[in-house]
């Protein structure tokens, strides 16, 4: 197949009504990923902005304001930063921590189900898996640009819901307070999730079917990149544990509809039962959120390093333990409620995660021993990957520990961890994916100077906003506190003015894309020297991702034994055989 | 790669849609995409099994802790009767959707949509005894779930509404299920008729029938678990 | 898209040959693709057991035994149902291992779901309404823990309560609730 | 929940760690720095199983992110230097990076689950003590039947004070009326969840005082620092921050006395009896006393006035509107879904365990705080038998001891 399909994906067509509707109508793998980096981008600006407001209210314990009362007499009341008496929903006035809750909800859902967990493997993935395996397409392209559109409409919820009110209910709606609420609306966001999950089930149900059966000739299981081993990880926690989400919120919504029972203890049903359910696909989205982060962190480690990773194997199984592992350890969400054997079947349980991890990690940074590690953007994120993903994990065991969990339990130290583990871990490893491949999916160089400027405030804010929270938390500070006690505020204090700087860092990074798209040079076919297969195509890729069907001769980290050692590896491979078969005139 | 002609054809004769069948361009051939298919449609059934298995998991928590309670609700509300009927009734349109498939398998058109047919109206009949025999019934009486059962001055167990509601919820989302399956079937008898179905492309016929298997399968549980025990 | 083919292709007769007049036991061998095509006979008879095994179940449900057991009976038959629906109609024995293991995948987080939630929901306490345990009126005294009033009962007891005072009707039939006929 | 094992871990680790527990340096830098203070017997237990993680943690933490830095810069890319090769694995050192960190997690599990099971089984010969949250408060019931009405102010909130005795244990039946509470002591290192319609159990032993009782033998007073604080730790809604309340820890005699004088209101006139229960039993959360509206109706001026109701909401359909009086009060109290005031929501719980002066008290309160029925109010508190018997007790007159209106 010549012709048409030797040109970018990303050529515009003859006219502008073709273009858009090459897009709107596109089933080319990665036409969607763009078009959801697009969604989740936005999707991170609103719960990043939702973010600020919630560390902006804890700048001050609280704050005392002078309130006019009917009758003319002054009193002075304790109420949030964002205090505005007079709002009134439904004839009453909006107390003022219904603001604050309502932004650390939204900052919760939309983080959670509108970026985090789409992020890495709708997005990148999306864009990448395929190229990866050598493969035209995935499995079902009508399926994907499906699951974009339904992640479309579940957006639309969402945002519906934060319009016609807000959600005050905490991103977990646990019940009984999410079934009897007054406020705002919350069944709006509830169904926004339920729909969000199908688009989650669909991505994952394309890439599993991908892998499986549309890897390049020659590509075995172990041929595959490390990322795809860790998107197809994720992808069957997608498939067995999202449906579960789904009837979960479906019977929510029936609670807050119909008024069901089943969670509702006034009507003589199980409040803990619901977090079981939650949790179920919750503690699982977890590993959904984590792992393609492992992945990224993998690819950069070997192409940055230009070294073969050590112990591919041990990375590649790891994954699949995580996944298999995820489904295990759910109730120690629950240890504030749960029965006594149950809370230690989970505390044993939830160990087992921290084996496959600690494997992980030790093996990425053997691959740093006798490498030759090139420091750009890329490469600094995979190493801030690494120091804050280990201080997440390693916070992990004093909350899986009875013991200490009592104490820490819902408190900032738990807000710390995940933190860690989400943004130190996800979020650095999302952005390092993305300026990887940005030259690969937008043809456009980046400003390397101000990328490594931005990586490194990012990394310093992150730490400085979240690190003193494992101080508030041990010293006992509660979760979602719109108020809090005076001996806490210098920590909160600290806290903000992180987030401040962390908001600096991002906003450089938005400029640094945007100078790329507008005005970066162009991108050579293979910028870092990787070895699989995305760099063998051109930068941006072709409409069918390769001028020919790739055959796979190698394995996508073997440098020491491809390249020869006075190659760089930024010229291999030499010259593109596809190129050649091509100027002989040999179509298939 | 086809190893089905027949003796009648000629060289010149136009190919049936399934005789002509082109799998997507990404696809290596159509066998690989065929099995990418059923993979996909297996995953699914995954999603399904785990989607009713909070149902399941909700009964379990309520049939634990009251038994006497449910097992008195189960035999009191519902008619075993009914539901066995139903469960005859699904489990031959399971059937018939196995023999629609091998009739496409022998590319027998007439027998894909007479087997089809078949499975719709034992589909339209479980629907109809459902609405007819015992949801409506149960609507005019306020055997509704949660706060909407109607208290009428029985002696009954503490957790009846309860029972109603996972009974409501989950065979409602049954009932859904098998109205996606009435839409499916005709839509596959639609292309059976067209001649889409053939020894050499029948994958969504396969899927469907999948589906319906599964669906039957759902029904294989909630039968015994809501109606006997 | 790209490759929908502007005219029909035509029929290649060197491809290969096919009797029309073939016999039911003949099937399999002329099929396309490495199909297998299941026999009437094996699944006319599955879908004789399946009929049995239904029976079966109704049959259990109405001996004497203990809630447990009526359970433990209901469960094991359906699963043997199931498992025969997954083994031959859904054509699982002949499929690739792949979709078994598919199978067996989710019925792992499946059983983990069920199994953990209950190992702690059945290992707590009754459920303890805050409401005093108020017997509706001119009812039995509860036979065992479990039947205690919950909330919804003691609204919709107020409720009756209320209409009755108002002399407004209170119910749509005394005698019974359920769908069965006299 | 004291069933064989159970109680032969709980033995295990009583003899064990605990007693280690006890000897270790309960105030050093080192905890004040994590945890501020250990308020309860067994706080430094799970402290030292935190300290255990720490260590391991930052054993493999610091060397590692010191290997990271100097292969870093020590294999940093040079032009024309190559990767060195290196072996792609290594099955001894795999299989040791696995293990060794298997074994101390198994340490980690089985020291925080004997801790655990320590700080899970009350001892046989605790006090009992009830604790009912709510939205937005504690009510805490002493073994006398008393909820204690002192109060004081927390960050600018006015939030009760509850007091427990040093050196002995209680144990906490925990309950909730509404939604999901979590009953939080960071200084003693409880916490536990509180289930509508169900109980969970927790137990304590306070450590030393913090408190002792003021001069009046009413009021606790701190001896030193702030005290201890209760919060509540699942988001419950609205005002899930401002549910906290002070903690005093007493001495055993001192607490004696504390719970005597909390249980005598005869001493206290109806108007300040009804001023302090708007407040401990929460009436203050959604009832404000100035006019400021609320989540229910602001109690300013109301007496005598004409209340519309929503017909919708209400369960007595048939009255449209009544006027505040005494017969109003005490329905709205018992009953709060009968009559739903126009424009607010059925949110109010009833209050069934109000004692025949207390709901007096509460009606006298709401008229006092009318203009039109203020002198009535004070007038009944001042000439009401109980009050003027207390007062004659203490050799004083009704309004020596009434708070200056």
């Amino acid at each position: 197949m010549s012709g048409h399909h030797d040109v970018s994906y990303l050529a515009p067509k003859d006219t502008l009504w073709k273009t858009i509707w090459s897009w709107v109508y596109t089933v080319d793998h990665k036409k969607i990923g763009v078009m959801y980096l697009s969604a989740i981008l936005l999707a991170f600006f609103l719960g990043g902005v939702a973010a600020m407001a919630v560390r902006l209210e804890l700048w001050a314990p609280t704050q005392t304001v002078l309130e006019r009362a009917n009758d003319g007499t002054v009193t002075p009341v304790t109420r949030g930063v964002f205090l505005d008496p007079g709002i009134k929903e439904n004839g009453k006035e909006v107390p003022p921590n219904v603001w604050y809750n309502r932004a650390f909800t939204l900052h919760g859902a939309i983080m959670v189900f509108l970026f985090i967990i789409p992020s890495i493997p709708a997005a990148l993935g999306n864009i990448f898996l395929p190229i990866m395996l050598g493969a035209k397409d995935v499995a079902f392209p009508r399926l994907n640009l499906f699951s974009w559109y339904v992640y479309v409409f579940g957006g639309l919820f969402a945002i519906y819901s934060i319009l016609a009110g807000g959600v005050e209910t905490g991103w977990t709606f646990y019940t009984p307070y999410s079934t009897t609420t007054e406020w705002g609306a919350t069944t709006a966001m509830v169904l926004a999730a339920f729909i969000l999950g199908f688009s989650s089930i669909f991505t994952g149900m394309n890439f599993i079917v991908t892998v499986h059966k549309l890897r390049a000739p020659g590509m075995g299981w172990f041929d595959m990149p490390l990322f795809v081993w860790a998107v197809y990880a994720t992808a069957i926690i997608q498939v067995l544990a999202t449906p579960v989400l789904g009837i979960t919120l479906l019977m929510l919504v029936f609670e807050r509809l119909f008024k069901i029972g089943i969670f509702d203890p006034a009507l003589g049903g199980d409040a803990v039962l619901f977090q079981h359910f939650f949790w179920f696909y919750s503690h699982p989205a977890v590993y959904i959120m984590i792992l393609p982060g492992f992945g990224i962190a993998s690819e950069l480690i070997a192409v940055h390093c230009r070294k073969r990773l050590f112990g591919y194997k041990a990375i590649a199984f790891s994954s699949i333990a995580i996944a298999a592992i995820s489904f295990l350890v759910w109730g120690h969400h629950m240890f504030l409620s749960e029965t006594a054997a149950a809370n230690i079947v989970f505390s044993g349980l939830t160990f087992l995660v921290a084996i496959p991890t600690a494997i992980k990690v030790f093996n990425w940074l053997a691959t740093f021993y006798k490498a030759s590690i090139s420091w750009n953007t890329p490469m600094l994120y995979a190493a801030f990957f690494i120091f804050c993903f280990t201080i997440g994990g390693l916070t992990g065991p004093p909350l899986a520990t009875l013991a200490t969990d009592i104490h820490l339990h819902d408190t900032y130290f738990v807000v710390a961890h995940f933190h860690y583990v989400m943004m130190g871990g996800t979020v650095l490893a999302f952005m390092g994916g993305l300026h990887h491949w940005w030259p690969k999916f937008t043809g456009r160089m980046y400003n390397e100077f101000w990328a490594r400027v931005a990586s490194v405030i990012v990394f310093i804010a992150f730490n400085i906003t979240f690190f003193v929270q494992f101080f508030l938390g041990t010293q006992g500070m509660p979760r979602r506190y719109a108020t809090y006690d005076e001996h806490f505020q210098l920590l909160h204090q600290i806290s903000t003015a992180g987030a401040l700087l962390l908001l600096v860092g991002f906003l450089i990074h938005a400029a640094v894309f945007a100078q790329s798209l507008v005005a970066g040079a162009k991108a050579p076919k293979n910028p870092w020297g990787g070895l699989s297969l995305e760099w063998e195509t051109e930068s941006p890729p072709v409409e069918h991702n390769f001028h020919r069907e790739p055959v796979v001769t190698h394995g996508p980290y073997d440098y020491d034994t491809v390249v020869p050692a006075h190659v760089d590896p930024r010229d291999y491979p030499l010259p593109d055989p596809a190129e050649v078969r091509r100027v002989h005139g040999d179509h298939h | 790669m086809s190893s089905i002609t027949t003796k009648d054809l000629t060289a010149d004769r136009d190919l049936l849609p399934w005789e002509a069948y082109v799998p997507g361009h990404h696809w290596r051939n159509a066998e690989d995409e065929a099995e990418g298919a059923k993979l996909g449609m297996w995953l699914f059934l995954s999603t399904e099994v785990l989607l009713f298995m909070g149902f399941f998991t909700a009964y379990a928590a309520f049939r634990m802790k009251f038994p006497g309670n449910w097992y008195e609700a189960a035999h009191y509300y519902l008619d075993w009767q009914i539901g066995a009927i139903n469960t005859c009734v699904l489990l031959l349109s399971s059937w018939t959707v196995v023999m629609a498939v091998r009739a496409a398998q022998l590319a027998k058109r007439r027998q894909i949509l007479v087997y089809l047919a078949i499975t719709n109206l034992c589909a339209l009949f479980f629907l109809a005894t459902k609405l007819i025999l015992e949801y409506w019934p149960k609507i005019q009486k306020g055997k509704l779930p949660g706060a909407n059962f109607a208290y009428t001055g029985e002696v009954q167990g503490a957790h009846d509404h309860i029972f109603l509601s996972v009974y409501w919820i989950s065979t409602a989302t049954h009932g859904f299920h098998v109205l996606v399956g009435v839409f499916l079937i005709s839509w596959c008898m639609i292309k059976a008729a067209k001649n889409h179905y053939g020894p050499k492309h029948y994958t969504s016929l396969e899927n469907v029938a999948l589906y319906w298997h599964l669906v039957d399968v759902i029904w294989i549980f909630l039968f015994p678990l809501l109606y006997l025990a | 898209m790209a490759h929908a083919h502007d005219h029909k292709p035509k029929l290649d007769l060197d491809d290969g040959r096919f009797d029309p007049h073939e016999t039911l036991a003949s099937d399999e061998a002329h099929a396309g693709h490495h199909v297998h095509v299941a026999s009437f006979g094996l699944m006319f008879w599955v879908f004789a057991i399946l009929l049995v095994l239904t029976a079966l179940t109704v049959w259990t449900s109405r001996l004497p035994m203990s809630h447990t057991a009526h359970l433990v009976m209901a469960i094991v038959i359906a699963t043997v149902k199931a498992l025969l629906v997954a083994a031959f109609f859904m054509h699982l024995w002949w499929d690739k291992a792949l979709n078994t293991i598919v199978v067996s995948a989710t019925l792992f987080a499946a059983v983990l779901f069920v199994g953990l939630t209950l190992l702690d929901v059945n290992s707590r306490a009754l459920v303890t309404p805050m409401e005093k345990p108020e017997r509706i009126a001119g009812g039995v005294q509860p036979t065992n823990a479990e039947l205690t009033t919950s909330g919804a009962f003691e609204l919709s007891r107020r409720a009756a309560e209320e209409k009755k005072a108002k002399g407004l009707p209170i119910d749509h039939d005394t005698g019974h609730g359920g769908d069965k006929p006299h | 929940m004291t069933s064989g094992w159970l109680s032969i871990l709980d033995n295990v680790a009583a003899q064990g760690l605990y007693a280690l527990a006890q000897t270790a340096e309960p105030e050093g830098w080192w905890t004040r720095l994590w945890f501020r203070h250990s308020g309860s017997t067994f706080a430094r237990s799970s402290d030292q199983v935190y300290d255990f993680i720490f260590w391991v943690s930052a054993a493999f933490f610091v060397p590692m992110m010191v290997l990271m830095v100097y292969w870093g810069i020590k294999y940093r890319r040079r032009a024309g230097v190559p990767a060195q090769p290196s072996p792609s694995h290594n099955t001894p050192l795999e299989i040791a990076w696995s293990v060794v960190p298997t074994l101390l997690m198994l340490v980690m599990f089985i020291w925080g689950f004997q801790v655990y099971i320590h700080k899970f089984v009350p001892p046989v010969d605790a006090e009992t003590v009830y604790v009912t949250a709510k939205k937005w408060d504690w009510e805490v019931t002493y073994p006398n039947g008393v909820t204690p009405r002192e109060r004081t102010k927390l960050t600018n909130m006015d939030r009760p004070v509850y007091a427990f005795p040093a050196g002995k244990p209680i144990k906490l039946v925990l309950t909730s009326t509404d939604v999901i509470h979590s009953f939080y002591i960071p200084d003693f290192r409880i916490k536990r969840d509180c289930l509508p319609n169900r109980y969970t159990t927790l137990w304590f032993e306070a450590k030393a005082p913090t408190h002792t009782l003021d001069d009046d033998g009413k009021t606790v007073k701190a001896i030193d620092g702030t005290g201890y604080f209760l919060w509540c730790a699942e988001y419950c809604g609205d005002f899930h921050s401002q549910m906290g309340a002070k903690i005093a820890v007493l001495s055993q005699a001192d607490y004696a006395k504390w719970l005597e004088t909390q249980q005598d209101t005869s001493g206290i006139d109806l108007v300040s009896l009804g001023e302090s229960l708007h407040k401990i039993q929460g009436c203050a959360t959604c009832h404000s006393v100035d006019g400021s509206k609320g989540t229910g109706p602001s109690w300013k001026n109301i007496w005598g006035q004409t209340h519309k109701f929503d017909l919708g909401k209400s369960s007595d359909k048939a009255a449209a509107s009544r006027v505040v009086d005494e017969n109003y009060i005490r329905d709205s109290v018992l009953t709060p879904g009968l009559n739903v005031v126009e424009g607010y929501p059925n949110q109010m719980p009833a209050y069934p365990n109000l004692k025949p002066r207390e709901m007096i008290a509460i009606i006298t309160y709401i008229q006092y705080l009318s203009d039109a029925g203020r002198s009535e109010a004070l007038n009944k508190a001042k000439t009401e038998k109980t009050f003027t018997d207390a007062a004659a007790k203490q050799g004083k007159k009704p309004e020596d001891l009434m708070k200056p209106r």
